[in-house]
């Protein structure tokens, strides 16, 4: 269960990992090594393959190729959309998940991310950076050691941004760890970057089921 | 060398192109074979007259009907358990030519029993049961074409081949159970084989395994086809990356 | 679980929710066949139980798209997948609440049209008993379908098409049921039959259906 | 050709049915795979370093 007691023992690990889109691989030959407390930015082109490698880490899609040791049901993974009900209020939705994640008590994550005020707001009403900033606290919410994020600054000001990076550090000061996909630069300079362009998938890569190999 | 090294669709090629001229045909062979006897060189049922002569079309087809759903059945099986690219690919060949066959065992069936029910559909238990089995090849076809992602949509239509199945066996009973005492013996039975003698009995056996043969021969060709496109979009996948 | 449960039966009553949609639908298909078929009583009284069945079947048909679609589109379905909670308590969970807004009032609200459609006086307990048995099959088979056709985009005629067939050993039996109790005869074998259905497809289906969402994410 | 006697119309469109369905079955089976040859070829000759 996720105790921030237990979370130094944490660790993420992969080894020779590939990563496939539509049966191709994409990226081969990651290696992992994250430790509790540490951050690991993603960095490359678009469609290189960062939210195939979030998913495969999120343990959405099996690894193609290679190892991967995650702690179990230790992990929460933040795509593109924030799994927000539009009827649903602020503080409707971010209990939900609380309780999901078998946790309670969304006061300090809202305090957090600065949603105190629109507590009883409907998400419907809500600004995509107030949507944003409530998926964000989400992450707060579950109490879990590993954050896998997805852009996770997309649509947000420079100010919420910050407020990102510092609850992101508050995290990481914990003990919790974190794996973010990213085009700009967060600000945090303690994370290590993985340059993902390194780990492009050759173009004669062996794609799934054998069709690799001509017919007559 | 094991059976399953043919799950290589190279090899699997290979293989089936010098199977496929024999295969076909001994296919149209028997098939002739066994429905001009049946239908030339045998003489009329007592009770049925000469549309006994529809035996020879509509067995084997109704036959193979089912068959080839324990085909697909067979090959999602292996497909989930073995991740066998091929496999998935024959059940997806052998459904267009279930479905056909099954409107073949409706549509002769219906006619059959026209004379005898003096309409040309009837709810017979027997014409029902393959009337749900043509809607679970629609809907097993329908759900191939709606998922564009290949694998996902074998791994989805094995699922729903394996739950299909048990719900078809049930549909089949319960067609059986919702129709007892409405045709009463007034009906005509398609099943009363018992009493066909040998003179009706080995033109249909034969008509049958050349039902078969030419199942199996379709599915091959509908294969290698299924096999073919899928090195089509696999090389186009790479040049668009490259 | 119990979260999820109070959610999804929230989203069901706020606006939007569809919540009566099935119902409306229903009531609807108890009008509309008196009106094609004629006013005859008798004729009615014969058919009833057949229509009923039937009008209950489509009604649950109709908001079955909705069950995991949503879910997907907002993400919620993939953070449900990384939460610890099993797939198949999610599913389990999605068509109990699919029945408690679909198939529980419409077993409630069947007498009723039994009433209008004139079906005979001892169809009525067997009537609520058989919808009451076999609406929640109807409910986790579509939760199957569902699962099926969550990726694809405007799936519903699809999902019709996969899930009819996959009801239709559910109708004969349930219907059989009614009709059966309608005119006096012993209903002890359909009954068993039907409560056997339901109990197999909750015990089976979720696990089918938690497989499909699983591929459909990856 | 046998006496039909007086089923011969619903022997014959039996029949007729069957060889529809089947040639028509076969005829899709063999454009497909005739279109599916052509497509793979055009494929394999435009990556040219496509095939390991």
């Amino acid at each position: 269960m996720s105790d921030p007691q237990n979370w130094r023992a944490h660790r993420l690990v992969a080894e020779n990992l590939s990563v496939a889109r539509g049966g191709l691989a994409v990226l081969e030959g990651i290696d992992l090594n994250l430790a509790s407390g540490a951050a690991l930015v993603l960095r490359g082109v678009n469609g290189i393959g960062k939210t195939s490698l979030l998913r495969t880490l999120a343990g959405l899609q099996p690894p193609f190729v290679g190892v991967l040791q995650v702690p179990p049901e230790d992990l929460t993974y933040a795509g593109h959309a924030d799994g927000l009900k539009s009827v649903l209020s602020v503080q409707e939705n971010l209990s939900f998940w609380a309780q999901v994640a078998g946790q309670t008590g969304t006061g300090r994550a809202m305090a957090a991310m600065d949603l105190t005020t629109l507590a009883h707001r409907r998400a419907a009403d809500l600004s995509a950076g107030q949507k944003r900033r409530l998926g964000l606290a989400r992450l707060l919410v579950t109490g879990r050691w590993l954050w896998l994020l997805d852009e996770p600054t997309v649509s947000l000001d420079s100010a919420s941004a910050a407020l990102f990076v510092s609850v992101l550090r508050a995290h990481l000061g914990q003990g919790g760890s974190a794996v973010i996909a990213s085009h700009i630069d967060l600000g945090l300079p303690e994370a290590e970057v993985m340059e993902l362009t390194r780990y492009r998938a050759l173009h004669d890569a062996p794609s799934r089921g054998g069709f690799d190999e001509a017919f007559t | 060398m094991s059976l399953w090294e043919y799950a290589n669709p190279a090899r699997f090629m290979r293989l089936t192109e010098r199977m496929l001229p024999v295969l076909g045909a001994l296919a149209v062979l028997t098939v002739l074979m066994g429905v001009i006897w049946g239908f030339f060189f045998t003489p009329d049922d007592y009770k049925q007259g000469s549309t006994a002569k529809i035996l020879y079309i509509h067995v084997p087809s109704a036959t193979m009907a089912v068959s080839a759903w324990f085909m697909m059945l067979a090959g999602s099986l292996i497909w989930l358990v073995r991740r066998h690219h091929v496999s998935a690919l024959a059940a997806k060949a052998a459904a267009p030519v279930g479905m056909v066959l099954t409107l073949i065992g409706l549509v002769t069936g219906a006619i059959w029993g026209q004379p005898m029910w003096g309409t040309w559909w009837a709810w017979d238990p027997r014409l029902t049961s393959f009337l749900i089995l043509f809607l679970f090849y629609l809907g097993y076809i329908a759900l191939w074409e709606a998922i564009e992602d290949p694998d996902t949509a074998a791994d989805l239509t094995s699922v729903l081949c394996i739950v299909g199945s048990v719900f078809a066996v049930l549909s089949r009973y319960a067609v059986n159970f919702w129709n007892q005492g409405l045709h009463q013996g007034a009906s005509l039975s398609l099943d009363e084989k018992e009493n066909v003698s040998d003179v009706f009995w080995i033109p249909l056996v034969i008509a049958i395994v050349g039902f078969g043969l030419m199942f199996a021969t379709l599915v091959l060709v509908r294969t290698r086809t299924e096999i073919r496109l899928r090195r089509a979009s696999a090389l186009m996948s790479r040049q668009r990356r490259a | 679980m119990k979260a999820l449960l109070i959610r999804d039966l929230t989203l069901a009553f706020r606006a939007g929710g569809g919540f009566g949609l099935a119902l409306a639908f229903f009531l609807l298909v108890a009008v509309i066949v008196p009106l094609g078929v004629g006013p005859l009583t008798e004729i009615l009284g014969r058919i009833a139980p057949g229509i009923l069945w039937v009008g209950a079947l489509l009604a649950c048909l109709l908001s079955l798209d909705r069950m995991f679609a949503l879910d997907y589109e907002d993400g919620s379905l993939d953070l449900l997948a990384t939460s610890p909670m099993p797939m198949e308590g999610v599913v389990g969970v999605k068509a109990l609440a699919h029945w408690l807004v679909t198939g529980l009032p419409l077993t409630a609200l069947s007498p009723l049209l039994g009433l209008m459609l004139n079906l005979p006086g001892p169809g009525y307990p067997w009537l609520i008993l058989s919808l009451l048995l076999g609406t929640p099959a109807l409910s986790i088979i579509g939760a199957f379908g569902a699962a099926l056709v969550v990726g694809v985009k405007r799936g519903g005629l699809l999902l019709s098409l996969l899930v009819l067939p996959l009801y239709l050993p559910t109708l004969i039996f349930g219907a059989e049921v009614v009709r059966r109790g309608a005119l006096g005869l012993p209903v002890q074998t359909p009954l068993l039959l039907l409560a056997a259905i339901t109990a197999g497809s909750l015990g089976l289906l979720p696990y089918a259906a938690a497989a499909a969402i699983r591929i459909c994410l990856r | 050709m046998p006496d039909l006697g007086k089923y011969a119309f619903t022997v014959l469109s039996a029949y007729g049915a069957t060889i529809v369905l089947l040639a028509a079955l076969i005829a899709v089976t063999w454009v497909q795979s005739r279109r599916a040859k052509s497509r793979l070829a055009e494929i394999e000759v435009s990556s040219e370093t496509g095939s390991v």
